[in-house]
């Protein structure tokens, strides 16, 4: 696969690198995969004329045209349905899924037909599909526009799962997520899009296995993605100051999870703290505790701390807002009470 | 299925008299006004997330609500301002909500997109395009259970009738004979999807034929029209005729939201309609009748904007919510009998 | 939007000669046989789980497969044993299948609902009603992006044409303008709930209407007559016409299922059904013919008893999967380029 | 409400038992529930005159009347859409969706709607509603109709979730629930509607708010819910068999959790294994085991396990969904691997 990448991007670029944001580095990756491969498409609502929800698209229809760039009615369910079946039918669809809370719209289509056909055909039927969703909170869009459901979908075997946290997964994430033969979800936290990072020129695919060490560190793993990371690391600076030395873990895979990353940084650390932007109870974060419980309770000379969402439809007012997700500060609180002895 | 509204009720408007005229442009001056002040606010940061506007479309939520009892009730999308301000919600708790206080008649809990009020039986507010349209089902489902001769309206726009659920409801509203009253406020995009990228029948009015609901087109920029159309409308589904659907023709002069650099369509079409502005045409009918002069609009202005003025300065100096309560009303403590 | 189905494409039947029509009769039969085979082996607990029969819809399946070539695709419903075997999934495949086998053409994960078969294009075998239509539009997406003369026939019952997925695929198909048949069985009945209690409009051919969409009604207790509108709409789609519906009707002779009381129906309406038999008309009108006669008939039956005892013997013997396999196929491993 | 209750049935009544069906008691519930209360009515698809799918509502169309029990058509989202409108406007609908796997049709409406209304609305509009669904594998139905999302359902803040697995719970449940002023999930395991029980006459209204020890036990806790009680009480009789005393903990309520009763079992057996039918990974088992880590890790003389769902759409073929959901042999496994030093 990275083969493929390579060839299709050539060999003769220099590795300068260049910064560009978040939201740049996605639009790269799908005008990349758009021009190596021309079963690829993408489709969804106002990904064409009006450029994306989020701008990702933008610029996008003027390249590839309207057979290339689908804006689709406001109908989640075909729309998502009508890509499972594109993807059977031999195309390379990309589907746009405008904000999470809509996709319930289309889960019924994503969980009963996506991620079962390949078992309920006797593995006659895969889907190789790409569902890409803007998730997350933080633009005071209040409850029916702000919520992740990463776990949900991360609940569910058939389908993978991965939360891009950085601009280099952003733009590298794509390409491995449609040579997969496995329907792919891709979560992009809407706070990420402005963010701006380093880039060897043209990007590279990426590994969508496993997870990442951010920030190595000796005293405590703090387990995070997507949204979260960036948090999580100015949390690991404010410890840093404090002397207490924080390993970052980013999942990168929701689905399936990298456990021996995890595992082998909470055996050095003893000690992990899960940040994790979701609802509390039944969250992603339950899994990882649940897991470290199950193979790693012997090397834990403290219990995993979970720093999570506030179990609340997501108010619109700014300070509530923030007050129902995690920050730096109660990242910090969190550590602080797992070093206690 | 289209019927002329001509047939099922009296028109109003000039015969209704020169206040009542008046009340109907000092009702689309509130909203416009109201409109264009939360614009700036929007841009001075008082108000955040996503803000969609109304201008243009002013004439709809006017004339439609002439033809509700306060008994009745209102189901409404994200772009909704105009239609709580002119039910009867007042603007200190409109502003107050879109500054997030918990003065606001959602206790800031839902923004621009989600304004609420239990007293005018307003449903808010509900930002899945069609999310809001089985709710309206439902509360006429319960009038009907309990033999209430009640009306719900329910607005959506031209992009809501792709959903699935706008078909779901349509038929059981129809099968069940319930008093609901859909609004489509067809602005002809959804976001930069013009209609005719986005329905293969671009007549949405006769897509009612497939579930039996007597359906008629509507000139939404015109407010007499629409008020006619929605008090003929009322009357026949408050006198058992089942739900009806209105098609109410419209376009949103402003960008689909704050954050939309409007590629989609072109300046003339824009300039087009604006020439159609519903406020500007319906004064001009006014002072042909003689009923508006230069005086009478200025007088008229100056409350609106003296109500503006109070209910900015309402919200502004409202109290912030503390933090402590974030988790309240996630679940509603007492049991009910 | 009604076409007259002649007036797209010349009328098969009796003009194809006696071979053809034998082989429609052959057809259904094995459907019907297979299926009262079912009956039986689900009261013998070789079958399990929901097992819904398809006896007294038989015309609609083969009539429809005579239109479609190998490279069309087919997605069914939970209703699909008759659409696999005519579309040419072997008895055999089938029979293992529901018997729990990894010879099944499921290799036993999917049992009755849903059989699969990717050398006849065969996508299933959908249990969630309506499910299956989106995916339809799809295989037609790729198709056309594709530039292939394909056609996907998407079958589903009355009761689908309640969900709201039904509408937002007629639109999407029509919007796209892609080659997808739409073909309704109407068997009246979805479960235990009658079409006039489910449908505000029960005239389901009138609906499409609202999307622009070509659609008919036929007799689908008649072979022949669904072969012709299958052909017509057949044509008609592949030569670029766009998505077509037919709304095919008919009825199901048999419960809803094993579980089913039929508290919904009476025996008369039942019985006034089975006097209309599809298999029975047809054998009647091919004796006037001359086309069939008891011998004839006696030599059909007996082929079609072989092949159904030679599939259930395959399917008793044929091996149980390892328990360690079962969670084979979650994910398919290799990667595609 | 207890008094509610009782003023309903008249106090006459003698205190005999009888031997019901799970089936029968929710039936007598719903009927109890709808004489008690003008207000109450049933809806979904084919409660009426087919009798509902598993047969709970039978006979329930004779009593009351085509306006109280309503066939809907095929339109989960709309007329649970329908339900949660009807409850804003003074009505008390107890849905029923047929089957699980369909409820995600009706989920945006669930989870945008009636979970968030209150708070939305600044706590004006609450959401009196009750939605039943048919749960669980067992009987071959395969993947579109075998699956559970209770762990889904109770992650959602604004639900409330119940899971009545004995024929008292199911007698006794709808009542609260009705009583509830928010949004009520049962879940009702297809597995359990035809096992009897002994039941009160006339049967009562129990409490929604706390979990229950079914089987006292000192050496290990066993948490589970809905239809794997059953095999977890095998399971710990064949324990027993064995010298290993097991406490059952049948969480009844899955949103909010009964942390009090699970921790006093746990704190006292030390040891614990959570057993739910569902997905292993994000299961509301997870969630359990996240909450032990956090509130008894240094109560825990071994590990917490899970036997949970195997991470498969439920194939078709008896012996695999047999092997893909909990066993009491798996049960009894884990637990002596958490005996063990
Ligand atoms: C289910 C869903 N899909 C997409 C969106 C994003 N979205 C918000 S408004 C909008 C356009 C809706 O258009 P229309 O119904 O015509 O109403 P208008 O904005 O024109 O008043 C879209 C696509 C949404 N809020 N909900
Ligand atoms: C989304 C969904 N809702 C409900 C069911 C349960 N169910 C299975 S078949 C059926 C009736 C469908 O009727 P129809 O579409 O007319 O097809 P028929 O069975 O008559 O062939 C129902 C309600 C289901 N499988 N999926
Ligand atoms: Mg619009
Ligand atoms: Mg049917």
């Amino acid at each position: 696969m990275t083969a493929i990448r390579t060839a299709a991007l050539g060999t003769a670029q220099a590795p300068a690198t260049r910064r560009i944001t978040y939201r740049e580095a996605m639009r790269e990756a799908i005008r990349e995969a758009m021009r190596a491969d021309p079963r690829v498409f993408l489709m969804g609502e106002d990904v064409g004329r009006y450029g994306g929800c989020y701008a990702v698209s933008k610029g996008l229809l003027d390249e590839f045209g309207p057979e290339r760039v689908r804006d689709t009615p406001l109908s989640e369910a075909t729309f998502v349905g009508a890509g499972i079946g594109a993807a059977l039918g031999g195309v390379r669809p990309i589907v746009e899924v405008m904000t999470v809370n809509f996709s319930l719209l289309a889960l019924d289509q994503i969980v009963n037909n996506a991620a079962t056909l390949l078992h309920m055909s006797g593995g006659q039927f895969n889907v190789p599909l790409v569902i890409r969703m803007a998730t997350g909170a933080g633009r005071q869009l209040a409850a029916q526009h702000s919520h992740g459901f990463e776990g949900l979908f991360a609940h569910v075997p058939g389908l993978k799962v991965l939360a891009p946290a950085t601009v280099e997964d952003a733009r590298g994430m794509l390409a491995p997520a449609l040579a997969d033969p496995n329907p792919v979800i891709i979560f992009e936290h809407v706070m990420l899009y402005g963010m701006e990072g380093e880039l060897p020129d043209g990007g590279d695919a990426v590994s969508i296995d496993r997870a990442a060490v951010r920030r190595p560190g000796r005293d405590v793993t703090l387990v995070t993605f997507g949204g979260t990371l960036p948090r999580t690391l100015t949390a690991a600076d404010a410890l840093a100051a404090d002397g207490v030395d924080a390993e970052v873990v980013d999942l990168r895979a929701l689905r399936p999870l990298d456990m021996d990353t995890i595992l082998t940084s909470v055996r050095r650390t003893r000690r992990a703290v899960i940040v994790d932007e979701e609802w509390r109870s039944g969250s992603l974060a339950a899994e990882i505790s649940a897991r470290l419980m199950e193979q790693a309770f012997y090397d834990l000379d403290a219990p995993v701390q979970r720093v999570c969402g506030a179990e609340v439809p997501m108010p619109y007012a700014r300070h509530l807002e923030q007050a129902a997700i995690p920050q730096p500060a109660q990242i910090v609180d969190a550590v602080r009470a797992t070093m206690a002895p | 299925m289209t019927i002329a509204p001509a047939a099922v009720a009296p028109a109003p408007g000039a015969a209704d008299g020169p206040d009542h005229a008046l009340a109907l442009l000092r009702d689309m001056l509130r909203i416009r006004r109201m409109e264009e002040r939360c614009a700036e606010l929007y841009q001075a940061e008082k108000i955040r997330g996503f803000l969609h506007l109304y201008i243009g479309e002013e004439a709809v939520a006017v004339g439609m609500m002439q033809a509700l009892t306060p008994d009745d009730a209102i189901v409404a999308t994200y772009r909704e301002h105009g239609h709580a301000l002119v039910r009867g919600v007042s603007a200190r708790a409109i502003m107050a909500e879109m500054f997030g206080r918990s003065a606001g008649c959602s206790g800031g809990r839902g923004g621009s997109m989600h304004l609420f009020d239990a007293t005018t039986r307003f449903y808010g507010g509900s930002a899945i395009v069609g999310g809001g349209i089985p709710l309206a089902v439902g509360l006429a489902l319960a009038d009907d259970m309990q033999g209430r001769a009640r009306v719900t309206a329910c607005f959506f726009g031209d992009g809501a009738v792709a959903e699935g659920v706008f078909h779901e409801s349509m038929n059981l509203a129809a099968l069940w004979h319930l008093p609901v009253l859909f609004a489509c406020e067809n602005n002809r995009y959804a976001m930069g999807t013009a209609l005719e990228r986005a329905q293969s029948e671009p007549d949405i009015a006769a897509k009612a034929a497939a579930y039996r609901v007597p359906a008629w087109t509507v000139d939404g920029m015109d407010v007499e029209a629409v008020e006619q159309a929605a008090r003929a409308a009322v009357e026949s589904v408050r006198q058992g005729g089942g739900p009806h659907l209105l098609e109410l023709r419209t376009y949103r002069f402003r960008a689909h939201s704050m954050f939309d650099p409007e590629l989609y369509r072109t300046r003339e079409e824009v300039e087009a309609w604006k020439a159609r502005c519903p406020i500007a045409a319906y004064e001009a009918r006014l002072r042909e009748r003689g009923t508006l002069d230069d005086a009478r609009l200025q007088a008229l202005e100056a409350e609106v904007f003296a109500e503006l003025d109070d209910a900015v300065a309402f919200a502004e100096s409202a109290p912030v919510e503390d933090p402590s309560t974030l988790t309240h009303d996630v679940y509603r403590e007492e049991r009910a009998p």
